[in-house]
């Protein structure tokens, strides 16, 4: 099993578990956390993938791929952290209800 | 000469706009609309340089492919650019009367935030670029859905934002694939190069998953009615009338351009999953009780069509589907602004409660009337003009069973677009205070829905306008090829 | 743009245009709106009347619009739409003249009048349209337009009116779209023709186009009221009483109707036709209408469902005509499209009289109601009469034209439906004369309203008289020249001689 | 001159039709002997000639010959007659009606008369037929309006009847006009049809036996002047419906020649019997015009049994029938005298308690046994379905399953796993 392939199924269990987190947890912190986590994941596998070629000089698309995902999951995690507060003050609770909209 | 960049000036110039507006909030109105009306000029001279010299590869600041950013626009993206700037013009002027001056300068900026980046969505030739206008349209959209406030609004954004990031992961992971498998991001790069093989179906399921999440296709439209039910009225117009569009758009691309190899069977299911939407959505639309809700899940209802093409695959089909998405649009937006004026009139939206609206609020009713009809496919509007085609598709196809979910759609449309209409004929028990509605968000709305009305009468103008470079026309390095191959 | 294309464009432009213009009118400007509904009605006839001239003198009025690649908008004028453009153009001036007075001091008259012009304006698109999807597409117009008017009166009742008229247009306009895009897939054109396009396909798309055939005329027998399509008729009758007169007169009923001429004479032509086996289906559907509409008439107390019913009834004669295939019978079902209306719209502004002058709604408040309004009363007998087939009123021409034809296409059994039917008009229209004449008059009327001189206000007194007076000289002078029967002898010719 | 004599055939019926509308009539006096002015100024008109009229109704023709010339004769008389027997002109509306109703039957009359050919004359005697049946019901009593309603239902019996028989007749030939219609019948493959459905017909009209029963009580309530044109007017032109409708002369029919005949017989027995029975001095025209038209019966079926005694009769039957016409009207003139003046003692008549006909009992039962069917209910029913199809939904077990479906839609734990699960597993594959 190569480093790259070690890296890229590492990426795909976070992926996976993020998933996971993300559907059985409630509380909308947790939730946001999930998604960091697939983020990561996903980061991880561009990363590995971009050594494909192996011994070579890694490709570098993928690093400047990442390095914008990046930017646009922190601009994306404080939204979500702004409204989970809002969300709280508006409801007093930081999940979402279940039941459907009146 | 140096050509003028437009496909530029149409990202920069919502996007300093927006940020003018950020910065003197009380010049928000002006820098808006300047932007707006900009944004318009720009598509107009864009058109106009496709309509001379064919479909468009612009590289910013002159790297090209595969490093630099290439922007590229043919007959399809112009289209989407037209009816962006259509509704943004009247979004623009609706929102003028609609929100006092607190909301204005939260609204400006995100909407023309939002703008920018359907617009660059459009203009992008790169999947990976996509990705990010996609996940710009998302966060600029949660945003205006928050800024109705209120619990609803709030746990509905809230929604919103997470699904939509989930989906942009789940699209991100298939770029990944891609690059990974073909060395490339570049969609025309791609088109050459691909060929069926697991990892470009797990792409293909990883980004279809995503997108169609974004597009709210049934089964996952959940997060669809309450946001778009709870945001304000030109936002729930934004969300309803191009956003959704937006993932559907990269659908369509990827699927014309990336994946047209991938045989029948998903293609089905497509359809299959489109006809439950048309019948779901409508079914649902008509149980409601409220107005927006209703035009809520008309819109699950209504993108549902645009997928029964994807079992068809004709040429013929795509176009239909295209029709149908911009008289959507259009009528679409025309409907929630004229529900924004109900419910400003009003003070509430209970359609039984509606009390001869039609004579009070002549002007919207018409609005909402005009676009009901485009809604539900009946001539002459865009919405006919669609539907006949993707009847005339499915027919041609052999594949007559399509005909059952348009046609029933169709129906379901009417029985609740006129309940709406019926109930606002009909004075009901008791009178209420009312408010009044500026002129500029009545003859919006029904500028917005003559328009789609019109679409039905120059059907010839946007189909020759899709001839226009890849998807359907066919560019001219595409035509070589097609001819050494055979 | 010549002439010749401008033409029917104006023609069903007038009352566009002049419907758009009353819409933004205040309530107040009773003058602007009347002299635009009149001056609408009017310069349409005028036109109508040129392009008369015109066709005799070998013009060809043809409009074209692009839809789609290889598909148009088309107006054209041949000798069947200028059948219905008389009827409907004629009919309209006498209604609006009618709803004039008829509406005089009552809410909503702008919306009223701008929705009462767009109807018009359908109905004259549906029957200028050269094919079909011009067709449909002023026939869905004509649904839409229809709807205010039927919700008018903005109340629960109507409502729900409303709501039924819908369920079934709107289902029936689904069914011919359908119908219109799978005839596209398999012909290519959709451009009506004497005789029909279809003829190539009988061998090898027999199935598809029985289907087709169903489809449309399913479709378009919603608005003509086939059993069992027609149940928003009666419903429909909460509207105003012009609006009655011309749903049931002019514009929705008709349409379908003549929708359903269009389909077996220029869509399928009358052989492929029989050649199919559907005419003799439709036929027999048309027979049960007809006795179907009034056995049911018999039973109904509320003047206006009487009279819808025998709408019901009187409609299918058009479709029985058609549908017995032969020029003869032909020729009787087309001049029945103008018979019918002359005599029914009579009857309705006569029931709008009664309501407006005195409140009577039911046959049974109608005893001795002819001493009081001898004039409307006269109207109405002339109209009944009519219906009932007694020479030499309009009625009488029509079953004449019906019953030799089919004789003369040897179905007997159709003479037999005839007589039924003659019957059973007579069982549902002489009892409310005889009340009308010979019984004594109640001590007071349920709500009268004085209107001076005459026995109610001129506007609604003249319109059915002059109908009532058309009624009599279309049978009377049947065979002068351009009398409406000589009309669709003429086009029964096309149809049929080689 | 022949400009002259068409115009006056044209006014013979058209006059009194303009008349009949009230205000033409209200400013000239006596307007019931002008109305007949055309018709007298024809008789004395030594030769007309027929004029053709094809923009007419379906092409039609107006004419006076020999035996027309009788007839229209008879009728100014009778109607002149009649005439002199109506209330003074007054502004009371039931008089004003009974002129209006007077005036269209003798255009009618006239009309019949004048006519040339089967559309025109079947045109004439409907007009007619309608405005006999309000002079008989207008202002009359009980037993009037009786005799009117059974009248009327054997008038639209006989028209339908009668419309068969046109129908016929235009299916075997184009040319309408009698002569040719005779010949054409004639030589056609089965008359038998046709010249049952004539008889009938026009014994519906004229009230031969057995359709005699509003004969008796027409005589019995109606006025004077009605009552003096009832030998002239129905009866008389159902008869001569019947001479110039069949192809008399032309075919031999002897089994229906001979019932006929039986029939003719059996009126005549049967009119005698019940004449007897009820001697009422009202009634006896009545019981003459039935001896008379069983007579004509008899005379007809010999006719049609034997063409050659039909054509030794030359124009007898016309005879016949203006005699009879007169007769009737000498009868009634003198019961008229001898009542008004002789107060001559009416025998006391059963009066009728419930004034229907056995016919509207039965369409009543009809209607009554249809509404219980559920010929009347089952199409409400069915269109409150179609139109409650949106109310529907809002059913309790509707909403719940809706309701629970997108409750679990909401949840979207299922979906979007099993979409992801599946897009993972084949990375996986890929990345192998």
């Amino acid at each position: 099993m190569s480093a790259v392939l070690l890296y890229a199924l590492t990426g795909a269990g976070l992926f996976t578990l993020g998933l996971y987190a993300l559907i059985i947890h409630a509380h909308l912190l947790r939730k946001i956390l999930a998604i960091n986590v697939m983020g990561s994941g996903v980061f991880l596998i561009l990363v590995a993938l971009g050594g494909r070629t192996a011994g070579a000089v890694p490709d570098v698309v993928p690093h400047a791929m990442v390095i914008t995902g990046i930017v646009v999951a922190v601009s994306a995690t404080a939204l979500a952290l702004a409204l989970v507060l809002r969300v709280q003050a508006a409801t007093g609770r930081a999940e979402l209800p279940e039941e459907p909209l009146e | 000469m140096q050509q003028i960049p437009w496909e530029v000036m149409l990202i920069l110039l919502p996007l300093a706009g927006a940020m003018a507006c950020f910065l003197w909030p009380r010049r928000t109105l002006l820098f808006g609309l300047i932007s707006a009306l900009g944004v318009g000029g720009c598509v107009a001279g864009l058109g106009w340089r496709l309509l001379e010299q064919g479909a468009q590869r612009y590289a910013v600041g002159g790297w090209g492919a595969p490093l630099g950013i290439d922007l590229y626009a043919d007959g399809l993206s112009l289209l989407m650019l037209i009816i962006t700037a259509l509704v943004g013009l009247g979004v623009s002027i609706y929102s003028i009367g609609y929100f006092e001056r607190r909301q204005a300068i939260l609204f400006w900026p995100l909407w023309l935030l939002l703008w920018s980046a359907l617009n660059a969505l459009f203009l992008s030739a790169d999947i990976f670029n996509l990705y990010v206008t996609l996940e710009l349209l998302g966060l600029a959209a949660v945003a205006l859905v928050a800024l109705a406030g209120g619990a609803n609004a709030l746990t509905a954004a809230m929604r919103y934002l997470l699904v939509n990031m989930l989906a942009s992961l789940c699209y991100l992971l298939g770029v990944a694939l891609l690059y990974h498998n073909f060395g490339s991001v570049d969609i025309a790069i791609l088109a050459q190069r691909v060929e069926a093989s697991p990892a470009v179906w797990a792409a293909m399921g990883l980004m279809s998953a995503g997108l169609l999440l974004k597009s709210a296709l049934f089964p996952l439209h959940f997060w669809l009615p309450p946001a778009h039910a709870s945001a304000p009225a030109p936002v729930s117009a934004l969300l309803s009338a191009l956003v959704v569009k937006a993932s559907f758009y990269i659908l369509l691309r990827l699927w014309l351009e990336i994946f047209p190899q991938t045989g029948a069977a998903p293609g089905q299911l497509l359809g299959v999953l489109g006809a439950a939407a048309v019948l779901w959505g409508g079914i649902q639309a008509l149980r409601q009780t409220r107005l927006k809700l209703l035009i809520a899940y008309s819109t699950v209802a209504q993108l549902g069509y645009l997928f029964l093409a994807f079992p068809l695959g004709s040429s013929f089909a795509w176009k239909g589907s295209l029709y149908l998405l911009l008289s959507h649009a259009l009528a679409k937006a025309a409907m929630f602004m004229a529900a924004g004026n109900i419910l400003r009139f009003c003070g509430h939206d209970r359609i039984a409660d509606l009390d001869r609206v039609a004579q009070r609020l002549p002007v919207t009713m018409i609005a909402f009337s005009v676009a009901g009809v485009s809604i539900v496919g009946l001539p002459p509007s865009g919405g006919f003009i669609g539907k006949w085609m993707l009847l005339e598709a499915a027919l041609r196809a052999g594949q007559w069973w399509w005909v059952i979910p348009l046609i029933l759609g169709g129906l379901l449309a009417a029985a609740y677009i006129f309940k709406v209409i019926g109930y606002a004929f009909t004075q009901a028990g008791v009178l209420r205070q009312t408010n009044k509605v500026p002129m500029s968000m009545e003859w919006a709305a029904l500028a917005l829905a003559l328009a789609a009305l019109l679409l039905g009468l120059v059907a010839l103008w946007p189909l020759s306008l899709m001839e226009i470079g890849l998807p359907f026309g066919g560019s001219e390095v595409d035509a070589i090829q097609r001819a050494e191959q055979s | 743009m010549n002439w010749d294309a401008g033409l029917p464009l104006l023609i069903v432009a007038t009352s566009l245009f002049s419907g758009l213009m009353i819409f933004f009118l205040s309530e107040k400007h009773v003058v602007a709106r009347t002299t635009l509904n009149l001056g609408g009605a009017v310069f349409k006839l005028v036109l109508v009347g040129v392009m008369i001239w015109g066709v005799f003198h070998g013009h060809h009025y043809e409009a074209r619009l692009p839809l789609l690649p290889g598909l148009d908008l088309l107006l054209r004028a041949d000798a069947e739409s200028m059948l219905f453009v008389v009827l409907s153009s004629g009919l309209w001036l006498v209604t609006t003249i009618y709803a004039i007075g008829y509406l005089e001091g009552s809410p909503h008259r702008s919306r009223f009048f701008g929705f009462f012009s767009l109807c018009v304006t359908a109905t004259v698109g549906v029957a200028l349209a050269g094919n079909l999807i011009t067709f449909v597409l002023f026939y869905e117009l004509l649904t839409l337009s229809t709807y205010p008017l039927i919700v008018h009166r903005e109340t629960e009742v109507a409502r729900r009116a409303g709501r039924t008229y819908l369920i079934y247009t709107i289902t029936g306009g689904a069914l011919l779209l359908v119908g219109t895009v799978w005839l596209y897939s398999m012909t290519g054109t959709l451009e009506f023709a004497h005789r029909g396009f279809v003829a190539g396909l009988l061998d090898t798309h027999r199935v598809s186009l029985i289907v087709v055939f169903v489809l449309l005329v399913a479709g378009l027998g919603v608005k003509a009221a086939l059993v069992p399509l027609h149940g928003w008729l009666p419903q429909a009758m909460v509207a105003p009483a012009p609006v009655s007169a011309l749903l049931h007169a002019v514009a929705v009923v008709k349409a379908g109707a003549f929708g359903i001429v269009r389909v077996v004479d220029d869509v399928y032509g009358v052989e492929a036709t029989t050649k199919l086996g559907v005419s003799g289906p439709l036929a027999a559907l048309a027979a049960v209408t007809i006795i179907y509409g009034s056995l049911r008439a018999l039973f109904q107390d509320d003047l206006k469902r009487r009279l819808a019913f025998s709408t019901v009834s009187q409609v299918s004669y058009i479709v029985l005509g058609i549908a017995i295939i032969g020029p003869i019978a032909t020729t009787g079902g087309l001049v029945h499209l103008v018979h019918q209306g002359v005599m029914k719209i009579t009857l309705f502004f006569c029931a709008g009289n009664l309501a407006e002058t005195l409140g009577i709604h039911k046959v049974s408040e109608m005893n001795g109601v002819g001493r009081r309004m001898p004039w409307t009363m006269a109207a109405f007998t002339i109209g009944a009469l009519g219906m009932i087939g007694v020479p030499p009123l309009a009625g009488f021409v029509t079953k004449w034209y019906l019953g030799v034809g089919a004789l003369d296409a040897g179905q007997e059994w159709v003479v037999y439906i005839l007589a039924g039917s003659s019957l059973l008009n007579a069982g549902y229209f002489l009892p409310v004369l005889y009340a009308v004449w010979f019984k004594p008059a109640p001590d007071s009327w349920p709500d009268e309203r004085s209107f001076g001189r005459f026995e109610t206000s001129w506007a609604l007194l003249a319109p059915p008289v002059v109908t009532a007076l058309l009624t009599l000289a279309v049978g009377l002078l049947a065979s002068a020249p351009f009398s409406p029967l000589q009309w669709a002898r003429f086009i029964t010719t096309l149809e049929y001689m080689p | 001159m022949n400009e002259i004599t068409s115009a006056l055939l044209l006014l013979t019926p058209l006059l009194p039709v303009v008349l009949a509308f009230p205000p033409l009539r209200s400013r000239i006096s006596h307007p019931c002997y002008i109305a007949l002015l055309p018709a007298i100024v024809l008789l004395l008109v030594p030769s007309v000639v027929p004029i053709e009229l094809p923009w007419l109704l379906l092409g039609s023709g107006l004419g006076v010959d020999g035996a027309s010339r009788w007839l229209l004769a008879m009728s100014v008389v009778i109607w002149t007659a009649a005439a002199t027997l109506l209330p003074k002109p007054g502004n009371h509306a039931a008089d004003n009606r009974f002129t209006v109703f007077f005036l269209l039957t003798m255009a009618g009359n006239l009309g019949a008369i004048v006519a040339t050919d089967m559309v025109g004359f079947f045109s004439f005697s409907a007009l007619m037929g309608y405005g006999f049946y309000g002079l008989l019901v207008s202002g009359g009593d009980k037993t009037a309006r009786r005799a009117g309603r059974i009248y009327i239902s054997f008038m639209i019996a006989a028209d339908l009847l009668l419309f068969e028989v046109l129908l016929i007749a235009a299916s075997t030939t184009s040319e309408m006009a009698f002569e040719s219609v005779r010949l054409a019948v004639s030589g056609s493959a089965s008359p038998g049809l046709y010249v049952s459905l004539v008889l009938a017909g026009f014994a519906l009209k004229a009230g031969v036996w057995p359709f005699h029963s509003w004969l008796p009580l027409a005589f019995r309530s109606a006025r004077p002047a009605v009552a003096l044109l009832v030998g002239g007017v129905p009866i008389a032109m159902g008869l001569l419906g019947m001479v110039r409708w069949l192809p008399l002369g032309e075919i031999t029919l002897p089994g229906m020649g001979l019932i006929i005949r039986i029939l003719g017989a059996a009126a005549i027995i049967y009119a005698i019997v019940a004449g007897v029975k009820r001697s009422q001095l009202k009634l006896l025209p009545a019981y003459t015009a039935m001896i008379a038209t069983g007579f004509f019966s008899i005379a007809l079926g010999a006719g049609l049994a034997d063409p050659a005694v039909w054509n030794q009769y030359g124009n007898i039957p016309y005879f016949f029938i203006v005699s009879l016409g007169f007769g009737m009207v000498i009868v009634v003139a003198a019961i008229c005298w001898l009542q008004t003046d002789h107060h001559a003692p009416a025998a006391i008549v059963k009066q009728e308690d419930d004034p229907s006909l056995w016919i509207e009992r039965c369409a009543g039962a009809v209607v009554r046994w249809g509404g219980k069917l559920g010929c009347e209910t089952l199409p409400r029913l069915r269109s409150a379905w179609l139109a409650k199809a949106g109310s529907l939904l809002q059913v309790c077990a509707w909403r719940k399953a809706v309701d629970a479906a997108e409750y679990s839609l909401q949840r979207w734990i299922l979906a979007i796993t099993l979409f992801l699960l599946l897009g993972l597993v084949t990375v996986f594959l890929a990345a192998m």
